[in-house]
């Protein structure tokens, strides 16, 4: 029992350790990473001692220190507690959301099982999702209690983008839902182990040559409702080219534009925090999460019959390995995103949401289910 | 008093405070905001009587769209103006109210033992048999809900629709 | 039984004598004024000759005993009553027929050259065409209820056609008279219609067809049968201008001529006797009604004969005659003799028409002069006319070997041989008077030098073959119609054997041949008196005529004042009617009713300024209520656990 | 295990909550959300007893429950906004037009 509890929570801590400091780290990559597409050397100032590490202690250490040092600023007019709330209701959500994301198989230490995910609900994805829409709160309440009108239009701004392509997200998933038949994560993670060849219906069989040996990521069964899906979720950590309810060149910097100090920090690191669940759900709705290819409980099988068998615990660290190299390379990719297009105006966004997204991705999902219900 | 109970009297006060606030608040974006707390612990009730599924659903569809939508109304609108009340009138209408909720509560105010509850399976609540009933029995006034969702969408657009001459 | 040999058979082509007319309304009505006048009144004729001959058709295939039916379809069926639309042709049926649509082919004709200058034209020949589609309703149709609807039908032509030139008020007033006092006496038949249907229903018998009513006639009660006949009677006298209801008759002839001569003589007028006669087994149940109906029309042939001594407009003393004539019918039927009624409807149909459309073309060459005492010596201007006239004055008058001579002769010996002298005697008189009055219209209109002024004189002139024509076949079919009822001493009658399956054989002539021959020559003197009379005072010229315009004596005075009868309705219904519609407009309405009206209203304002305060317009006033009615129903739940 | 009244009570005393902001307030939002109170309320019975019944009924009620508020928010707000355009007020003593 106590043990139970005990592990449930190491898990959680982890998870958050793990989350918060990517984003701390993500900070860094992403000013590095803008130096590096504008040709500039970026932050190399802040030194300790002369160690300047390439301005990782810039963000590491002298940004949340100059954050936290700075003074909380609240407007006069504004709404003390909302404004103080809204920060915690924004990071909040971001982190939860990683509860039942699942970063790796079993782990099997003695008679115990533990299931390396911190909550195993049978409506995993849809806890996701309700916990995204709790995201828009944080910007809209904290744009409002700001009383400035160009936090108000951020604010605005943000709920109706965030409420749009909240749509189109849940739409896009459900192609994946459909195909794996559940709404547990860690179930989809595991089915994504299985190779094509055993999903093939008997009239693509002459495709198995081809494709057969592929395994069952939803990249390869559901590439529409990845673009839909990978879009929707940038759309949702309001980053160019989504960033309207900030769009530092028409709101200075919309719904945030009151905010300084420690709550800013909050605001900084959710953001980055959500970076990372996009990530992460990426890599676990369409990228396999966990899964090495061809790597099983007990080792290698590879499509041509050769096994390398490997004990259990490497074969954990290996999923380990795997699932965070996948959330870094997406977050990665949203960096290169970010820096790389320009803005849309408000009408094309909400144009790109309703009229483009929602209908491919209710296309997509009726396509899935016709090719389902053939296969069988 | 075992845990299950405690839980249950902690979250029923914070609902019935909260509910309190909906109503007595005088900024409409602070009963708002109560508003939403009230929804999330009725979603944690739902989860706690074995209706995950629609415990979730209360969260994204009430707390996660509905209410961005009350947000996003009382933001477009901005109503600055506090309302003044009416005393006469505030007295009499809680008066009612107050003696509706008493009828109700001595209603249910019987010491009989509640019918144990059905032993619950594992599955009960989840999507499965949620979607079981839903498709089985409830085909028809599901799709007559999602055409009345339709006919919403279409009647919320006209109505807000600005007209071209103003 | 004599209704049991008659043999009922199905005849589709029946419908279309009647339907041919109306087509030709219909057509006239929406294509008449663009195709012009002559296509029209060309049109008219055309559909009237068309049904006139389908009826000479029909009449040569009938076997005298057979009834042709053309059931259309079923126009009221409530319960065990039911009604049909159908048409039924028997041999009275067929004369009728053979009456309206051959007169009025005739009529039709003449009218294209009566009214060729007049603007109304297209309207003249829609009504007139309407009024036969009416008229053959009338005749044709097997049930009261079909009946009824021809019979208002040609009121409404009647009135139609009386106002035809609606711009001179009288006009209008005169087609108001007749549509009103018809009013009366149709108010009459419609309670006997009621009246018998609702008698026979308390038998179990719900029917208005004439061969049922006639099979279950015997079921009445006498008292009621009474009733109903009066009833029935009064329709009659409305339309046939007997008295009391005659009054309208002579006001008619403000319509142009041919309608006078078409609606006010030949045929309209005869309605009542024939549906006297259509309900003859209804009439010979009630003795004592046939009795009044016989003294009704003795009282009114000689009165109308009085006025027409001494009236000088040519048209109304033509009106008055036959208001008389129409009396002698009614002599008849009162005693029983309806196939004698029916012949003399038949040849008086003949020199009627013939005398009022020749006193059209006189009219007509005169430009519309009416006055006989503006005339004088057209023989020599319009010999045809004339010629057309004497003829039918003779037959009028009852000369030897006319067809008046043997229809009045027929009817008189009727009269005379059911025992009822003294109506006898009084036909006799009338005779003579009738003779007195035509002779006198004769010599003043067309004897004597012209006292026409100049210009009338101008343009004297003989009217067109379209309108001599038909006089000249009129004039012959007023002397040789009557043949076909010669009495027995003659070549004996062929009419009554035609007629014998309708109206059975009840008509025996067990009078001896001598009395008969000697009635008859007593007839022709007293005839021949009056004629020497009439030629006596205004045989030699015109001169007399003005002096007895002027002053006269008191009965000479009453007479051309129609005994005051207008005034006296005048007196004694319209104006108390008047004065009481004027109180109730005064005081009735404005006061009793408004005030309820109003009084409702006001109750209802009153009422709701009060309630309204409930309706504030606040949503959240109704949903408190809302709430109220909640906390009312769970109040009651309580009360009940 | 809670009796079943435990939840009816709350979700009466809530409701009646509800009922009490429909009535007094004098902003159409708040009057919609206190609406929408009420409704969750229901809701919470009808969990309550597809619980205390083992029956899914209930939860599809709240599921149909939800559909309809959705669809009664969208449709309120919007009528929200147009009115308010009007009247620039969301008091509904100010829209009172609709009497007499």
């Amino acid at each position: 029992m106590i043990v139970d509890v005990a592990i449930v929570a190491l898990k959680a801590f982890l998870v958050v350790f793990m989350v918060l400091n990517l984003a701390g780290i993500l900070g860094w990559v992403e000013r590095k990473g803008s130096a590096l597409i504008q040709d500039r050397i970026g932050a190399n100032r802040a030194s300790i001692f002369g160690f300047a590490g390439m301005g990782l202690v810039n963000t590491l250490l002298a940004d949340p220190l100059k954050f936290l040092t700075k003074e909380d600023f609240i407007p006069p007019a504004g709404d003390k507690l909302l404004h103080t709330l809204a920060p915690c209701m924004a990071l909040f959500p971001a982190l939860v959301t990683f509860a039942v994301i699942p970063f790796g198989d079993v782990l099997i230490i003695g008679d115990r099982m533990i299931n390396l995910q911190v909550a195993n609900l049978n409506i995993g994805i849809l806890y996701v999702f309700a916990m995204g829409s709790l995201g828009v709160y944080g910007i809209v309440i904290g744009a409002w209690a700001s009383n400035n009108k160009f936090s108000l239009l951020g604010g605005v701004r943000g709920s109706a983008q965030m409420i749009s392509y909240e749509v189109a997200m849940g739409l896009s998933v459900m192609g994946v839902l459909m195909v794996y038949g559940t709404l547990e994560l860690q179930e989809i993670a595991r089915d994504q182990g299985t190779l094509i060849r055993e999903l093939l219906p008997s009239w693509l069989l002459f495709m198995q040559p081809i494709i057969g040996w592929l395994p069952a990521w939803g990249i390869f069964l559901q590439p529409l409702a990845f673009l839909l899906f990978f879009t929707a979720a940038v759309a949702e950590t309001k980053r160019i080219p989504f960033d309207l309810p900030e769009g530092e060149s028409e709101l200075v910097a919309g719904y945030h534009v009151e905010y300084s100090g420690g709550k800013f920090l909050m605001f900084f690191a959710g953001e980055f925090a959500e970076i990372v669940t996009a990530a992460a759900l990426v890599t676990t709705l369409f990228f396999g999460g966990w899964q090495v290819p061809y790597l099983m409980r007990d080792g290698f099988h590879f499509p041509w019959g050769a096994t390398w068998l490997l004990p259990h615990l490497a074969v954990v660290v290996l999923q380990l390995v795997a699932f965070t190299v996948k959330v870094i390379f997406f977050c990665w990719l949203q960096i290169l995103l970010r820096w790389s297009v320009p803005r849309f105006r408000y009408d094309q966004v909400m144009r790109l949401g309703w009229k483009m997204m929602l209908p491919l991705a209710l296309i997509n999902v009726v396509i899935t289910a016709i090719v389902i219900v053939a296969a069988q | 008093m075992d845990a299950s109970t405690f839980v249950f009297f902690l979250l029923a006060g914070l609902l019935v405070i909260s509910s309190l606030l909906v109503v007595f608040l005088r900024n409409v974006v602070h009963c708002a905001m109560a508003l939403v707390a009230a929804l999330l612990i009725i979603a944690i009730f739902f989860i706690t009587l074995h209706a995950p599924m629609v415990g979730i659903l209360q969260v994204m569809v009430y707390a996660g769209a509905i209410m961005v939508l009350f947000l996003f109304v009382i933001m477009f609108l901005n109503p600055s103006v506090l309302e003044r009340p009416r005393a006469a009138w505030w007295s009499f209408a809680s008066l009612l109210a107050v003696l509706l909720g008493a009828m109700l509560v001595s209603l249910f105010f019987n010491n009989e033992p509640a019918a144990d509850p059905v032993a619950s399976t594992e599955l009960f609540g989840s999507p499965e048999m949620l979607a079981k009933s839903l498709f089985n029995d409830f085909v028809l006034p599901f799709e007559i809900a999602s055409v009345l969702l339709l006919v919403a969408i279409v009647g919320a657009v006209v109505l807000a629709k600005r007209e071209r001459s103003v | 039984m004599v209704t049991n040999q008659l043999v009922l058979a199905d005849y589709n082509l029946l419908r279309w004598i009647p339907l041919i007319p109306l087509l030709a309304v219909v057509f006239n009505l929406f294509w008449g004024r663009a195709l012009g006048k002559k296509f029209a009144g060309a049109l008219a004729c055309a559909a009237v000759g068309a049904s006139f001959a389908l009826a000479l058709y029909v009449f040569w295939q009938l076997p005298s005993n057979g009834i042709f039916r053309d059931s259309i379809y079923t126009w009221i069926d409530s319960g065990s009553f039911r009604v049909n639309l159908s048409f039924q042709v028997d041999a009275l049926t067929a004369v009728m027929l053979l009456i309206v649509t051959g007169i009025g082919f005739l009529i039709h004709i003449y009218s294209l050259g009566y009214m060729e200058h007049d603007e109304g034209m297209v309207r003249f020949f829609i009504y007139l065409n309407l009024f036969i589609f009416f008229m053959l309703t009338l005749v044709t149709g097997d049930n009261l209820l079909i009946l009824f609807v021809g019979w208002e039908g040609v009121g409404l032509c009647s009135y139609l056609l009386i106002g035809f030139w609606y711009h001179d008020s009288n006009n209008a007033i005169a087609g108001n008279k007749a549509f009103i006092v018809n009013r009366i006496g149709d108010f009459g038949f419609i309670l006997g219609i009621f009246l018998l249907v609702t008698e026979l229903g308390r038998q179990g018998i719900w029917t208005l067809d004439f061969l049922e009513l006639q099979k279950h006639a015997s079921m009445l009660s006498p008292a009621s049968i009474g009733v109903i006949t009066l009833l029935l009677f009064v329709g009659a006298t409305g339309k046939s201008a007997q008295l009391p209801l005659f009054v309208w008759l002579p006001d008619a002839m403000a319509g142009p001529t041919p309608v006078s001569a078409l609606i006010h003589a030949a045929t309209m007028v005869t309605a009542g006797v024939y549906m006297t006669a259509r309900l003859h087994f209804l009439f010979v149940l009630a003795p004592s009604t046939l009795s009044l109906i016989a003294w009704i029309g003795a009282a009114t042939a000689f009165f109308a004969a009085t006025i027409a001594l001494t009236q000088n407009d040519i048209k109304k003393v033509l009106a008055y005659s036959t208001v008389s004539q129409l009396g002698y019918m009614f002599i008849a039927v009162g005693v029983g003799a309806f196939s004698a009624a029916i012949f003399h409807l038949f040849t008086h149909a003949f020199f009627k028409a013939c005398l009022f459309l020749g006193s059209g073309s006189v009219i007509h060459a005169l430009d519309g002069e009416q006055d006989m005492r503006k005339m004088g010596g057209l023989k020599a201007h319009m010999p045809q006319t004339y010629w057309t006239y004497v003829v039918a004055t003779l037959a009028i008058a009852g000369a030897p070997l006319t067809a008046g001579f043997f229809s009045k002769d027929l009817i008189l010996w009727q009269a005379f041989n059911h025992g009822a002298t003294a109506l006898w005697g009084i036909g006799l008189i009338t005779a003579g008077m009738t003779a007195f009055y035509m002779f006198r219209q004769l010599f003043m209109v067309f004897h004597g030098e012209c006292r026409a002024d100049d210009h009338a004189k101008a343009h004297l002139h003989e009217s067109p073959a379209v309108m001599t024509l038909p006089l000249m076949i009129l004039a012959f079919g007023s002397i040789f119609t009557g043949w076909l009822g010669a009495p027995e001493y003659l070549w004996g009658n062929r009419w009554d054997l035609w007629l014998q399956p309708v109206f059975g054989a009840a008509e025996a002539h067990e009078g001896s041949v001598g009395t008969e021959v000697i009635v008859t020559l007593l007839t022709l003197a007293v005839v021949a008196v009056g004629i020497y009379f009439a030629y006596a005072k205004y045989g030699r010229d015109g001169t007399e005529v003005e002096q007895r315009a002027g002053a006269g004596g008191l009965l000479y005075r009453l007479s051309l004042n129609k005994y005051y009868v207008d005034e006296i309705y005048d007196h004694v219904f319209v104006r108390p009617f008047t004065a009481i519609s004027d109180f109730f407009a005064r005081f009735i309405d404005p006061w009793v009713i408004d005030g309820t009206v109003n009084g409702v209203a006001a109750v209802t304002r009153g009422s709701s300024q009060v309630w309204r305060g409930l309706q504030t317009g606040n949503v959240q006033h109704y949903a408190a209520g809302l709430l109220v009615g909640t906390l009312a129903l769970l109040a009651y739940y309580f009360g009940q656990s | 295990m809670l009796p079943v009244n435990y939840y009816l009570i709350l979700s009466a005393v809530v409701f009646a909550i509800g009922v009490i902001g429909v009535l007094i307030r004098r902003n159409l939002i708040v009057v919609l959300m206190s609406i929408e109170l009420m409704l969750n309320a229901v809701n919470l019975t009808f969990i309550a007893f597809s619980r205390y019944l083992g029956s899914m009924v209930g939860q599809v009620a709240v599921f149909f429950v939800m559909a309809v508020a959705a669809a009664e928010a969208v449709i309120g707000l919007a009528i929200i906004i147009s009115v308010y355009r009007q009247r620039r007020s969301l008091d509904p003593q100010d829209m009172q037009l609709l009497k007499w």
